[in-house]
């Protein structure tokens, strides 16, 4: 169903969303963290764009463990192997393939979020990536089962992702950096569900267009 | 901030240098990489060992690189986990074919960095077991950590390990030992002073011209509790008191014990803190068959000291006595 | 003053008891004297190393006690010699019948105190020897001493000399091999910060929050010059062109190097310093046959570093080479 | 002719006059040393008065080592050493003699300054110990050649020692720890020397009562 062209366009789209947005993930970062979220992810999905003239014409499978291990080797910070583990994880849902349907995508996203978890061992109230990956992949499950198209499930996945996101400013954070301010950390937005919001939003655009 | 330095972005990289220099008949480096490995690496047939962690803690990991402890470590930057392209370089290089093991102290970083690059080498082909090591009875789920800190008791999961690896054990047997060790070594700590990390620039934390802190992290991470400094008796006696209310010893256990310097407390110090923890230990009954007292494991320049007791038993102690050569512990 | 320490009256007790109780395999104490000899002491047709002084410079001595190196130490109070019924004592207790060498630094203290018990010892029918080591080219006749002191190339007078007995050499020839140590071997320190004396309570002088002191003895006594702290670099380029304005070094010659930390100084600040010499010396064409990075010759809890550089000649080569088996120090 | 038994009553005496100056002594070392020297020089001659009662009878040889190696092993400080190696090397000159005569008398001191040169690395202008000892020991040599008596030549000894205490006060130490202050070592009296005239002093007590 969906060629892996489309997969170049959406890592495109993410790269360049990504590194337009490099100071806000960094301030975000800054006010919880060590200041250099946005610079980890710029750096790494630099490092991505690189490499996606001869990502072109791959299977599913190869671009996105290209992409996971491109981001391991250069993002630095814990976001560097928990979105890298994300990568792998989905992309061995889709290994050797070049078209791919809706079970792949839940798969994929089921993968990323199990990825993390284990990775990070983390869940859902922690304030992190997952407080804006599992509300979007429970989104995008609900919206398919509910038989919507792709387009209308990652659009419901996006706001999910959102609601997520904002979520995050008021509790507090129990993985990562921002735990060690304990309760200073409430009131701000958590950067790695910022970027995940992002790159859902990067598959949107690119969905629109196409 | 007064270091022997030049440039604060270059310190693990000359530092790694200056080791490398130093310790030819010991430690290749890796390409540019900050993974340091034995000279005859990798040992055909043999397990091999893989540590590391934020650099600042030195001798940890690097001085214990030879025959008998480590095979391979990979250096973070300052109080930084290492990245798991830098451990996988390691893990590569050491590799002899009967597997690789990674001792991993507990802090969230590392635990993420290290089994990332576990599961990197697994996709190459190459068999990886772990240990995490969480020795410190200070506290539970601190900053940086879920559950237990590892601190200076994993110097003696690299010996025994490394023992077991260099008389031929197989993984599963070589980890089984590490394992057993981990779970029978328990460590505390204090402080007097704060380290300054190059790239902060400043002490990392604030404590009286009369305190001390119980329990406080090699990375300056929170203790228990700040107090008025007391004498070695009495420090002995806490962090003691909190290591045995851990352990389960009895009259004549034998142990291993390490008096741990942080960096900056003289081993004249050291030794009267032995001094104390030998009377206390004495007293209980509990036979003490070792003892290593200097800097292991420490934080820059910090002032203070971390007590490791490790309960032996016939294989553990064969194990700890057996001949080792890198460049920061030997036995002959 | 924040110290480890129980009672400032104690230090040296409980330090000497805590050497013990950590190397009983390696360590005796003679009695409840000042003095540690080796636990096989004393070794019939042998000759005997003994060395010594204040204390506060842990590990030196008695962590350099064993196979390959010293026979005994007497240890005064701290920074302060050792009395000549102490050091006596020591000659005594590893007199193996072949006569005693004192390796003896440069303090007029020291020297005063040493020879003494050499006399004493000569009165008994000992043959003792003496050798004065002397390697600091920073300042001739400073506070406490006539000509230049002796600080961390005293370690290497051990290891050569000790080396020499182990192997049964003569006392004239052991005395040779310790005077041709201390005549190739040069050194020079800073210090960044300084140490705090337990009896004393206070700092032991004063220096700037951004100065380092070039040439700065090992008990504080003066040095050449305070100035801005600079790199890395340019502390090992003053250190070694001083150094190596007095030996006679020559493309090719080979050096054995010692960068040692004076307490306070952490391990990474010492390679990054080694890295420097070694591109120094290597810039000179001079080859660096063995390198030693760590503390031997420290003054109490003081930031800061020396350097050493040994000429070598074939035998000072075996002789360093050669197996040791110490508390401080060990080759396989 | 000069029994031995007059030499216990020497010993006993210096040690009287010793102890009974050891807070003088103690105070001129604090001004240019450590503040010990009448705390050392006390407890050396305390412990030889506790040896007194066995060295009575015995050779002048003999008394004088045990009090060179008591002081030794107890005084503590650069005056151990020194005085100890100065009595021992004295006792070298007439061991096993009962008595002695002046060329005896000469001997010792004479072996007694070398003894401190030797240990000392010293010499007189030093402001030491020597500079009290050897003006009294030139005074004695040269009271003797004229023939004068042993009790004449010890006070003009006496009298060169007291002379060179005073010296002391105006030059700058070469030795020992009140070299360590270099010129502000000026205007201060040397407590080595001052023991040394102490000392003496302590002979022609004796000798004056016999
Ligand atoms: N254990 C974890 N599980 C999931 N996400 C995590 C975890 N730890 C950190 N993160 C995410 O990583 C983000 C910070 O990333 P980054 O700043 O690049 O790394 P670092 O914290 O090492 O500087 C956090 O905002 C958080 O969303
Ligand atoms: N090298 C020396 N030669 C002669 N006399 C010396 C020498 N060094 C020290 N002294 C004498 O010793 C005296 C100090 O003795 P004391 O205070 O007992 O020892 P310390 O200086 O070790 O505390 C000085 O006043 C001086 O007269
Ligand atoms: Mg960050
Ligand atoms: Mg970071
Ligand atoms: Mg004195
Ligand atoms: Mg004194």
């Amino acid at each position: 169903m969906c060629n892996s062209n489309i997969l170049i366009k959406i890592i495109e789209n993410m790269g360049k969303n990504i590194i337009e947005n490099k100071d806000y993930l960094t301030e975000l970062d800054r006010a919880i963290g060590d200041a250099d979220h946005g610079i980890n992810m710029s750096k790494g999905f630099s490092a991505v764009d690189a490499k996606l003239d001869e990502m072109s014409g791959k299977d599913w499978g190869s671009i996105l463990k290209t992409v996971a291990m491109t981001l391991i080797s250069t993002v630095g910070g814990a976001s560097g192997p928990l979105y890298g583990t994300a990568f792998l994880r989905a992309s061995t849902v889709v290994d050797g393939k070049m078209e791919i349907d809706k079970e792949d995508i839940i798969n994929m996203f089921e993968q990323a979020v199990e990825g993390i978890k284990m990775r990070g061992k983390s869940n859902k109230g922690d304030k992190t990536i997952l407080d804006a990956l599992i509300p979007a992949f429970e989104a995008l499950k609900l919206a398919y089962e509910e038989g919507k198209d792709t387009k209308i499930a990652f659009k419901m996945a996006e706001e999910a992702a959102l609601e997520g996101v904002e979520y995050t400013k008021d509790i507090i954070a129990k993985k990562g950096r921002a735990s060690y301010l304990g309760e200073r950390s409430i009131g701000h937005q958590d950067p790695g569900a910022t970027s995940t919001y992002i790159m859902i939003k990067s598959i949107n655009e690119v969905l629109e267009q196409n | 901030m007064k270091k022997i330095i030049n440039h604060k972005e270059d310190v693990v990289e000359e530092m790694l240098q200056g080791m490398v220099k130093a310790h030819p008949e010991y430690l290749k480096r890796i390409d540019d990489s900050n993974v340091l490995v034995r000279k005859d690496a990798p040992i055909k047939g043999k397990v091999a060992l893989v540590s590391g962690g934020g650099s600042g803690h030195e001798p940890a990991h690097g001085g214990f690189v030879g025959l008998g402890m480590l095979d391979g470590v990979a250096a973070g930057e300052v109080f930084t986990s290492p990245t798991p392209e830098q451990i996988l370089k390691g893990i590569k290089a050491v590799d002899g074919g009967k597997g690789v093991l990674l001792i991993i102290k507990n802090y969230s970083g590392d635990v993420m960095n290290f089994e990332m690059a576990a599961e990197l080498a697994q996709m190459e082909g190459i068999e990886v077991q772990q240990v995490i090591v969480n020795d410190d009875v200070a506290v539970e789920d601190s900053t940086f950590t879920v559950g237990r800190r590892g601190i200076a008791g994993t110097i003696f999961v690299h010996k025994i390990a490394g023992a077991a690896a260099e008389k031929g054990m197989d993984l599963d047997d070589v980890k089984r030992v590490a394992e057993k060790t981990v779970k029978n070594v328990k460590s505390m700590g204090m402080s007097l002073t704060p380290c300054v990390v190059p790239a902060v620039g400043k002490p990392s934390f604030e404590i009286g011209e009369d305190e001390m802190e119980i329990g406080l992290g090699i990375h300056g991470e929170p203790g228990i509790r700040k107090e008025k400094i007391k004498p070695a008796r009495e420090i002995a006696n806490i962090l003691l008191s909190n290591i045995l209310e851990d352990m389960k010893l009895e009259k004549d256990d034998e142990v291993a014990v390490m008096v741990n310097g942080l960096g900056g407390t003289p081993l004249m110090e050291l030794y009267i803190l032995n001094r104390e923890v030998h009377n206390l230990l004495n007293e209980k009954g509990i036979k003490i068959y070792k003892t290593m007292v200097g800097e292991y494991m420490t934080s820059l320049e910090m002032a203070g000291s971390s007590i490791s007791v490790l309960k032996l038993d016939v294989e553990l102690k064969q194990l700890l006595d057996a001949k080792a050569d890198t460049p920061a512990f030997r036995i002959l």
